[in-house]
């Protein structure tokens, strides 16, 4: 594949010394599969990214030959892997520059993280006539959970509204955090827009009331340098799958005095300090909220996940994420009858929503998959998003830093073809 | 330019639709939505004495639902009650003509449970 | 290293055609490590089991060939990634012999599958003054939750107790289920005592009282065919990462009519069927606990590790370790001054806790682990039953059927070097 | 025979442990335990002006953690209680003289921590 991206669209910070694209995208062994002699174009890397082999092995690698369980084990292979689970909490804290190691609990992913807090802070923090404050583009992770707790609590969700370019509207938002709002739990990036959202700016304001801010970073962290004590966020949840890490593990970033304050949410081994047949006392965090056997192979995996990353640079990772999206929603407007949705480039991240004309986007992912060009289609969990949007689903490609302007010229003529067979 | 997926036939049913509308009080109406993908497919059945003798089908969604909901008002139409309920699933897959993926099946049966539920009697949920 | 197990202790169903226990080592590849020239000897699979290739092989294919988010795609490999998901269900369904895989729901460890069942039966369905009847040997697992949930609704806690061979006294069994008692949630198998409960029997007196029966299958799962309708319980809990399958991932199995009535536990993508920024509705079981990405690749694994055990058969697993279990009985009955707790070989599997003279359990491991032998010491996650043996800790050595009489006189090897070091 | 981890010296310490007991009246008490592995250690303290006169300890758990609180003993019996304070928690563990795995650190430590708190004055959460 003639990677003309890498001349024609070179940022930059992609001078000499920054990473060579054929070797990065040689990490990643799914992409130079092919199907019936078509190369795999992977455009869905909001859904869940792809893997390189280093994660691979890292995980390979404890299960063959260092593979116990943690934290009470005293011969080696335990101690081991002890230490390697330890390190993966350590590199994941550097890697968002959390102040100690500690302010990181492992769950199973984004969404987990997120209704640990809502149980374990909500369930004892809000009361009735509070307010949580969300808004129109949250993903269902960030959304059904605060609906669980609000009704659960007498409490009420209250909503940032968009503009009519798919940014969060600020305008209100001192008059709507002074009706009583405890939380505020807002994604740094849309999954469906790609909107980036000013959550620095937004937790000033909250934390000026008093109430703490969640932010949702599945589509940030992955994507751009997230830092959470410049963010000022209290909690911060992600999600390993989508950054080149295993499925079954995510993180919750948290406050160290935030989270002490915090009663468990699951119980079992491991979280305890003291047990009688009556009652408990509970560990320390963050073991406090890490139940029973945990994703240690995952959490080996996530860090190996991060150190890819770090090496590559999230700067140059943002950069090449910023030159193919712009080229990407170049490619699209120049489609005779695409609507995209969203801010423009700089303003967004490389999810990008669609639609060609009415050509249903069930039936535009269909017809680029007889290319082997994967492109997700329907709600993308958002759907009081998609109602605001006016439509019932949309196309989305989404763009990581191994793909390239290649691919997203095939795409371009997969929805030719759309246009061609659906005849709009 | 060619589609294994999209062929004519589903097209020209996807594009023109046979008896879409709606009944002025139907005996039977049901309508049901696939959540995944939000398709929606809601039919309208008349019956002179056993026999189906009017159906009109609305929705909206992809070409595959409702071009299988199309061709299955064909089917129908005319039909005993007791014989429109021993259509089996593969006469629509069939009828398609197409290989279909397990995710499209599900949308290429979504008017076959709508039918299949308003040939029951099952009451309609979404009815006020 | 000489089988002269295979020939010594040969039970009846090891006839030919039975698994080739030289060819069923050499599956697994830690097996064949060793730390400064001695071989790796690892009696801790009550902690974590180890893994064989073609579970470690199912999960780097999906990842290298088929990697994508599930249930939502409509691109080649999303279908295929949730085909083999829902694949792994099917599987894990069948091993347990439930009636459908909608049975079937994944969680992180049995940990959270208990959790589950308190957050979303419990806190629905337990009312102040209502009972749970537990026992004096469960792990923190399933003790902890439901400390948590009785504290939170004014519910009492009742415990069956011992005998002293640590067998559950199951006398005063009707007199404490007519104490209003709701849920009964019981081990199948003790992780420290190996102690085999009668659950079905238990069930049976349980369920004339109207009460529920949660099952923590952790330990029985992995080691001797459990048939849900057999024991007619109402939850089954267990973890992939004790039966030769990856961390990350357990199930609950739950009785369908019982599952259908539960509210969710975690709400996110994927579980709902339709939102508005106001309110949601929620997805059919099992989707419905099934809350965010899920953990794909152990799922995958998990399907692969279930397929394993049944290629080498339940039957022979539980047989080829109740002759290993005598055979450590025996052996460590041998050596002076070693106390063995709980009761006799054929009411136990292969969790086998004892204590040198008095010897902390940890100077026990620490000099076992100097020849490389991986064995566990502490409390096991059971501080009450500790209080109850009047210890505060043992050493438990575990079996699996991939150990060896070789490896257990290689403990007793170890055993008599402890007894030598300190003298007793 | 020989281990590596459990050298002579230890041994010695663990089966004839140095200041073990109690005090009467002490001028300083504290006790605490390890949750992973129950071991306990409680020491009591008392001064003669800035200086530690006499230190008893007791506890149960493995070699490791009471030999090294009875050499720690030895450690801080006569000092001042700022030099006491200021005793690294390198010492000890180059006391034992052994190669060390990360939990049996936490072992080692323990009887360090108990000694610094009861020197710090931490009220003892374990009195009534
Ligand atoms: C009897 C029993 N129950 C529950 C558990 C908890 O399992 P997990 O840590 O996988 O959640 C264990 C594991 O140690 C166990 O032995
Ligand atoms: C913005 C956003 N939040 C939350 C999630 C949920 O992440 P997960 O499915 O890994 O829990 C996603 C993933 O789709 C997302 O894009």
């Amino acid at each position: 594949m003639l990677e003309i991206d890498a001349i024609s669209l070179t940022p930059a910070s992609m001078r000499a010394g920054t990473p060579d694209l054929a070797k990065v995208r040689a990490d990643f062994p799914i992409l130079s599969t092919s199907r019936e002699g078509k190369p795999l174009i992977y455009l869905d890397s909001a859904a869940t990214s792809q893997k390189p082999r280093a994660v691979l092995d890292a995980m390979s690698t404890y299960y063959a030959t260092y593979n116990a369980n943690v934290h009470r084990g005293v011969y080696a292979i335990s101690e081991q892997a002890t230490a390697a689970y330890e390190a993966g909490r350590a590199a994941i804290a550097r890697f968002i520059n959390a102040p100690e190691p500690e302010n990181v609990v492992f769950t199973r992913n984004t969404t987990e993280a997120i209704n640990l807090v809502a149980y374990s802070w909500g369930r004892h923090s809000i009361k009735p006539g509070d307010a949580i404050l969300t808004s129109a583009l949250e993903h269902h992770s960030n959304l059904v959970p605060w609906q669980m707790l609000a009704e659960e609590r007498g409490a009420r969700l209250l909503h940032l509204p968009l503009d009519a370019q798919g940014r969060l509207d600020l305008t209100d938002l001192d008059g709507l955090l002074a009706q009583g709002v405890k939380l505020v739990a807002i994604s740094q990036m849309s999954n469906v827009l790609g909107t980036i959202n000013p959550v620095a700016e937004i937790a000033r304001r909250a934390h000026a009331v008093g109430a703490l801010v969640l932010v949702d970073g599945a589509q940030s962290v992955p994507h751009f340098p997230v830092d959470v004590q410049a963010l000022d966020c209290d909690f911060l949840a992600f999600s390993a799958h989508k950054m080149v890490g295993p499925t079954g593990v995510g993180a919750l970033y948290g406050r160290r005095s935030v989270l002490e304050a915090m009663p468990p949410f699951m119980a079992g081994g491991s979280m305890i300090k003291k047990v009688t047949l009556e009652r408990s006392t509970y560990a320390d965090v963050p073991q406090r909220f890490e139940a029973g056997t945990q994703a240690i192979a995952e959490v080996i995996g996530f860090g190996a996940a991060v150190q890819y990353l770090s090496e590559l640079g999230m700067e140059w990772v943002r950069d090449r994420e910023h030159a193919l999206t712009a080229y990407l929603l170049e490619t699209l407007s120049a489609i005779p009858g695409v609507t995209i949705y969203g801010p423009p480039v700089d303003e967004r991240g490389g999810a990008v929503s669609f639609n060609v004309g009415d050509v249903h986007p069930h039936d535009v992912a269909s017809l680029l998959d007889e290319d082997n060009i994967a492109v997700r289609a329907g709600h993308h969990c958002c759907q009081p998003l998609m109602g605001l949007l006016a439509v019932a689903a949309t196309t989305r490609a989404s763009v990581y830093f191994y793909n390239t302007t290649d691919e997203i010229d095939a795409l371009a003529r997969g929805l030719h073809r759309v246009r061609r067979v659906f005849g709009s | 330019m060619s589609s294994d997926l999209y062929q004519e036939e589903i097209l020209d049913h996807y594009r023109h639709p046979h008896n879409h509308g709606t009944l002025e009080n139907p005996d039977a109406t049901f309508e049901d939505s696939n959540p995944l993908c939000g398709d929606i497919v809601a039919v309208d059945l008349r019956y002179d004495g056993e026999r189906v003798s009017e159906v009109r089908f609305r929705g909206s969604g992809c070409a595959i639902s409702q071009a299988a909901a199309s061709m299955l008002t064909d089917m129908v139409v005319g039909q005993t009650r007791v014989d429109a309920l021993a259509i089996p699933r593969e006469a629509i897959l069939e009828e398609l003509g197409v290989p279909l993926s397990p995710a499209r099946v599900k949308c290429a049966l979504l008017g076959y449970k709508v039918m299949m539920a308003a040939l029951y009697g099952v009451p309609d949920h979404n009815a006020k």
